[in-house]
């Protein structure tokens, strides 16, 4: 990662989602730089809005509030035809191989529509030789293209819908949990396949997960979310090194660690609070071991603090 | 690894795999098989419908053909199940009663089907207001029972072939909405049709090539599922006297004129009951098979 | 579940009863042509059709007519019957009695057995009970209601002579109708009730109390039943529309004197201020026993019920 | 040594399929010893969730036991009829907890009612006595506020607190086995890690043997003592959980533990494990794992290989040669 131009930014990207008990901050108010050519890893327990970030960024969503520049252009008020460009831009891998792929096409069909929506390539011909080359560099062979998905693996499965992001020639890839319906086995050929293209055709990776050692050994940088908003964000090995957020430092001294030596010692306590009527200023300071008087009163400003990006009282006294 | 195959190389290998791999219909067929009574509802059908096709070749008489000296006769060699109140061959009236019965269940299938399935997809894709109008509407029409609604509406348009089509029709669409409509919610929330969004397909496009064929197998179901609703319904309205008029045969109005001599002759009634009983029965058969051969997880534990 | 969706769920009645309304009103002009004329039928007189005109108020436009007949009903007024020539509620109440009685016997009995049937077949899994169970409710969903009834009537009233073949004279006179009606209804809540009962029976929740070593009776009548019932709910009240559609059938075979032969003679007699009270007052009950059923439902189910 | 209170002696189970017969038990020995936290890790579908069911006798309708035995304390449970296990085994001696927080408890009844049932049946006495076990049982799995919580209902509780509530439920059974089937799969890291220290403290107090299934090896080093690795239906391993991350023996476990995420692992070190799970729909021969096997030798083809201790409390099946 010899460049620092940044690809992606998002300023004080919200997103709220009407519902049957009141409004629902699924996010709120993120910032983020997504630097051209790096993987940038995304943490957060289940609900607090990693997945709706990854949709507002693709535009997938439609965000409620904040801005979205992709180089430098804000995206958020994109047309139908602007947004079908940034659609070979930027693509999507989804968490469950077994659902998204339309299971009433074949493997060829559902690879030939990138390429027959934005004209990549003209004629069954060009098209075929062109997904053949897509499957094999994902390790998959020509025969796979008359299957249809229920006739494949879960792996296999996983390996078109990365060939079916990649068949536009994107330059970010959103990877939304892309190996936690797999077996570990499988998980780490799918990895080392995803870092071997990111390489070969200088990809920039969003990746989202809930598997904090996967995050650790895929990402350059990684951001932390709690709630709807980004608590802490910077270089992975700092990051694991010196853990500055309080909720950062309980969640990962969660994580289970496979050395036989090591047991959980502080590990977070409570739940996370409903997203309906989240705790005032600080959305962790119920929660929170170090809470002070101000943290329930008002919400700490995402800023850099040694290096890094942190929102936390702890970081603003200095 | 760098690809050098051409495209005829490929070609030549699909080709050769193709022919031995099985469709996905094929794979439905295969379970619809294993099932007996799908199959047996699926023969009873077929016989019926046959049936109804050359039904002139086989009708032992012309159905229309009084005999006031020979009527009310019991089933004999001439008259293998008797004859009516006005000497008519009961085996014939019978027969061409298929063709009746059948063409106006499809018909009604066809105006239900239509309506409903296209009301159903514009509810479920788009949402919103257009949903709640048709959704309201909908909770209206099915506040009426479907006979009592559609006797009113015959009775209003009066006697005939298409008025029960139409009677029946207004109010039989809304089942094919609903269930058109939670299908085509449930496919919009896929996470394929999110994918295919994500690679920038247009909405017709998603529509016709994501939403529909997923969509297929429910409107294929519906079809059989729908169909003894309709066959019933119509054989109550001509019963009724608001439906299919004498001396035109269909089932319920033999049925209803059989009624008056069922001491003498219960034959009139009781076989034109079976020949209702027989055809909706193929097509529930049909319906259940059809239900678990494109579902098979569903009785599955 | 909260005040917000009570008052939706009322609201959404409420429309639902306007529109029933604005369908039964305008089933009268449905027809191509003058309703007068449709009414009187082709022989009547210009004059005549003049007077019943002004008489229903046909030369006003349709929203008026629409509000005189709507303010009527709310006060209970109907309107004539042409064919009786009598207030259309006193001809509705006098039959609206015999047609709860045979409707609520037939859905008590349906309700029974379908449910007995149904709970049965889903412990018995693949046993013979399990199968005739699921056949015969085949049957009798394929049988016509009229044919059913005609054929008790053929088989026990005038063969066997057990019971009376038509009219309401006693208890013997209610037997064949409402089997005739109840044997058919009974498939409907015979196989939702087998499948509701195998999906709970195949929840963790069932395989974790049995990994507490609950008695399997225990399991079957507290933890399984109190979760297939609730669902079975809604479908009484889905079928109520059906039954009440059945019954008319019935009712013109067995010549029970209530609304469904009121209703047949009425549409064959063109005396629509019958009918339109009719469709009215039945789909009114229909909605109502739909938000019944919702109201019941979430009482039933902790899942919506009201939070403290 | 102790005799082990869970023996299972080359069980043989497969389940009637569209497709055929699924072999998905074949020939398994595990033991499981009194007072210990044994692990039993495997992939999906290698056969490990059905093993734990199978103890308590709780079967789906298309499953075929092909042969062996499941002692438990001496007994055979596979002799015992479903009446002889509900009255006899399951609750008083072996319970169990499942995957799916969500959907274990019964939804239409409070916690109150599930936990008073359970209390009824294991330790009858008084009401008020039994109230008081029920908050006390509540305390022991450390749920806040547990008077409030009796009167809830199960959807209104978290994930977290539910598996938890299972827990509570499970013990006042007073079982001495308890099978905890992925009880944390469902569950966010930190959850999860709350999960692991109550069930850890629990086990010490109470003196409980637990039989954790989880596919999960971190999981597995925090918790288990004892840990059996399966794979496609048996057991190839039988190992201390240190040895077990120390010096694995079996060609699977090393894999296993070799891809393992750690702290130290980066893209570049990551192992790849060649092959996949096979069907278990006509299976490989001899041993099952022979087609991924780097150490393959031609009768591995023929015989699946029994365990063999190679060290005290360490067993594998393989025919290496060195079993070091």
């Amino acid at each position: 990662m010899n460049s620092t131009e940044v690809i992606l930014q998002a300023d004080k990207i919200q997103k709220i989602f009407p519902s049957k008990e009141g409004d629902v901050r699924a996010v709120d108010g993120v910032n983020l730089d997504l630097i051209s050519g790096e993987v940038f890893g995304l943490v957060g327990e289940s609900g607090c809005g990693k997945s709706t970030l990854s949709r507002l960024l693709l535009r997938l969503l439609d965000s409620s509030g904040g801005s979205i520049k992709f180089k430098g252009e804000d995206i958020t008020g994109f047309d139908k035809k602007q947004l079908k460009m940034l659609r070979r831009q930027m693509s999507l891998v989804f968490q469950d191989p077994h659902t998204s792929l339309n299971p009433r096409m074949t493997i060829y069909d559902n690879l030939a529509r990138p390429f027959k929506v934005h004209n990549l390539a003209e004629g069954r011909e060009e098209i075929t030789v062109e997904i053949v080359r897509l499957l094999k560099s994902m390790g998959l062979q020509a025969e796979h293209m008359i299957r249809y998905p229920h006739e494949l693996s879960g792996g296999q499965k996983q390996r078109v819908v990365v060939a079916r992001a990649l068949a536009v020639d994107p330059e970010v890839v959103f990877l939304d949990e892309p190996t936690s319906a797999l077996d570990v086995s499988v998980q780490a050929k799918i990895l080392k396949l995803l870092a071997k293209i990111k390489d070969e055709k200088d990809l920039t990776y969003f990746f989202i997960s809930h598997d904090i050692n996967l995050i650790r050994v895929i990402s350059d940088r990684i951001g932390v979310m709690y709630l709807g908003r980004m608590v802490e964000q910077g270089e992975v090995a700092g990051m694991f090194k010196e853990p500055m957020h309080p909720y950062t430092r309980g969640l990962f001294s969660s994580v289970p660690e496979p050395t036989p030596a090591r047991k959980l010692d502080s590990v977070l306590m409570g739940e996370v609070p409903s997203p309906v009527n989240p705790p005032s200023g600080c959305h962790f300071h119920p929660r929170c071991p170090e809470k002070m008087a101000i943290c329930e009163q008002e919400s700490p400003v995402f800023n850099y603090r040694q290096g890094r990006k942190v929102a936390c009282h702890l970081y603003n006294l200095d | 690894m760098e690809d050098t195959l051409t495209y005829e190389e490929i070609k030549k290998d699909i080709d050769n795999l193709k022919q031995e791999k099985t469709s996905q219909l094929a794979l439905v067929w295969s379970r619809f098989k294993r099932n007996k009574l799908a199959l047996i509802g699926g023969i009873i059908v077929l016989i019926m419908v046959l049936i109804a096709i050359f039904a002139p070749v086989l009708a032992p008489h012309d159905p229309y053909r009084t005999a006031p000296l020979r009527r009310l006769e019991a089933p004999s060699f001439e008259h293998p199940l008797g004859t009516d109140a006005m000497g008519r061959d009961m085996l014939s009236r019978l027969i061409y009663g298929a063709r009746v019965e059948l063409s106006i269940g499809i018909l009604i299938i066809l105006f239900e089907g239509t309506i409903g399935i296209t009301l159903g997809l514009l509810a479920g894709y788009f949402g919103g207001w257009v949903d709640s109008v048709i959704m309201r509407l909908v909770d209206i029409l099915r506040s009426f029972p479907v006979i009592i609604l559609a006797m009113a509406i015959a009775g209003v348009l009066g006697q005939g072939v298409y008025n029960v089509v139409i009677a029946l029709g207004i109010v039989g669409w809304t089942t094919f909405a609903r269930m058109v409509r939670s299908k085509i919610l449930s496919i919009k929330e896929s996470d394929y049709v999110e994918a295919a969004r994500s690679i920038g397909e247009s909405t017709p496009s998603i529509i016709i090539r994501y939403i529909l064929p997923n969509a297929v197998s429910t409107a294929i179901i519906m079809v059989c599922i729908m169909m003894p609703t309709a066959l019933i319904a119509s054989a109550t309205l001509s019963f009724l006297g608001l439906g299919v008029q004498p001396p035109i045969a269909s089932w319920g109005s033999i049925i209803s004129a059989g009624r008056d001599y069922l001491l003498q002759a219960p034959w009139i009634s009781t076989t034109a009951g079976l020949f209702i009983m027989f055809t909706v029965l193929g097509f529930n058969f049909i319906g259940d098979g059809l239900r678990d051969a494109f579902d098979p997880t569903a009785d599955r534990s | 579940m909260n005040k917000k969706f009570l008052l939706n769920r009322f609201g959404r009645t409420l429309l639902t009863l306007v529109g029933v309304s604005i369908i039964a009103f305008m089933i009268l002009h449905l027809a191509p042509g003058d309703p007068a004329r449709i009414m009187l039928g082709q022989f009547a007189t210009e004059e005549n059709i003049e007077i019943f005109r002004e008489q229903h108020h046909l030369n006003e436009p349709l929203p008026v007519q629409y509000g005189a007949w709507i303010t009527g009903v709310m006060q209970g007024n109907f309107g004539y019957s042409i064919r009786y020539n009598r207030p259309v509620h006193e001809l509705i109440w006098t039959r609206m009695w015999p047609t709860l009685t045979l409707t609520v016997s037939a859905l008590v009995l349906a309700v029974i057995l379908g449910f007995t049937l149904g709970i049965l077949a889903a412990i018995k899994r693949n046993s013979w009970l399990d199968y005739i169970t699921t056949i015969q409710a085949m049957f009798w969903i394929s049988i016509p209601a009229f044919w059913l009834g005609i054929l008790f009537l053929y088989f026990f009233g005038l063969r066997l002579r057990w019971f009376p073949i038509g009219g309401m004279a006693g208890l013997a006179s209610l037997v064949l109708p409402v089997f005739a009606l109840g044997l058919r209804e009974e498939a409907w809540f015979a196989r939702p009730m087998r499948s509701e009962m195998l999906e709970v029976l195949n929840q963790a929740y069932i395989r974790s109390a049995r990994a507490r070593g609950i008695k399997e009776r225990v399991i079957i009548t507290k933890h399984a039943l109190r979760n297939a019932l609730i669902p079975l709910v809604t479908m009484i009240a889905l079928r109520l529309p059906w039954i009440i559609g059945g019954s008319v059938v019935i009712e013109v075979v067995f010549a029970w004197g209530g609304m469904g032969s009121l209703l047949v003679n009425s549409v064959l007699a063109r005396d629509f201020p019958v009918v339109q009270a009719i469709l009215l007052l039945i789909s009114f009950a229909v909605v109502m026993a739909n938000l019944f059923a919702d109201l019941l439902y979430s009482v039933i189910d902790p899942r919506i019920r009201l939070e403290d | 040594m102790m005799s082990p209170i869970l023996d299972i002696n080359d069980l043989y189970l497969s389940f009637s399929t569209e497709e055929g017969e699924l072999e998905a038990i074949n020939g398994l020995n595990l033991e499981v010893e009194q007072g210990k936290i044994h692990g039993l890790i495997g992939e999906t579908g290698c056969g490990k969730s059905v093993t734990g069911r199978t103890v308590l006798g709780l079967f789906d309708s298309n499953t075929m036991i092909k042969g062996g035995e499941i002692l438990y304390n001496g007994d055979d449970l596979l002799s015992k009829t479903q009446h002889e296990l509900q009255r006899d085994y399951r609750g008083n001696e072996i319970a169990m907890i499942f995957q799916d927080p969500g959907s274990s408890l019964n939804p239409v009844f409070k916690i109150e009612d599930q936990l008073d049932e359970v209390l009824r049946i294991y330790q009858p006495g008084k009401k008020a006595e039994r109230r008081k076990k029920m908050i006390a049982a509540l305390n022991a799995v450390k749920l806040p506020d547990p008077e409030r919580l009796l009167k809830k209902y199960p959807h209104q509780l978290s994930g977290g607190m539910k598996q938890r509530v299972m827990i509570a439920l499970n013990l006042a059974c007073q079982p001495s086995l308890l099978i905890a089937d992925e009880p944390t799969t469902a569950l966010d890291v930190s959850i999860q890690a709350q999960f692991i220290n109550v069930l850890k403290e629990l086990q010490k107090e109470i003196d409980i043997t637990i039989l954790y299934i989880t596919h999960d090896m971190a999981v597995v080093s925090e918790i288990c003592d004892q840990v059996s690795v399966m794979y496609a239906g048996r057991i190839v391993e039988d190992v201390s959980m240190e040895d077990l991350f120390n010096k694995p023996v079996h060609p699977y476990s090393k894999l296993l533990v070799s891809s393992v995420l750690g702290p130290e692992t980066n893209i570049d070190n990551l192992v790849e494990i060649s092959g996949s799970v096979p069907r278990l729909i006509n299976p490989p021969p001899g041993c099952r794992f022979h087609p991924r096997c780097e150490h393959m030798k031609p009768e591995c083809k023929e015989e699946p290989p029994v365990l063999k201790e190679v060290a005290p409390g360490h067993q594998v099946a393989c025919f290496k040669e060195d079993l070091s």
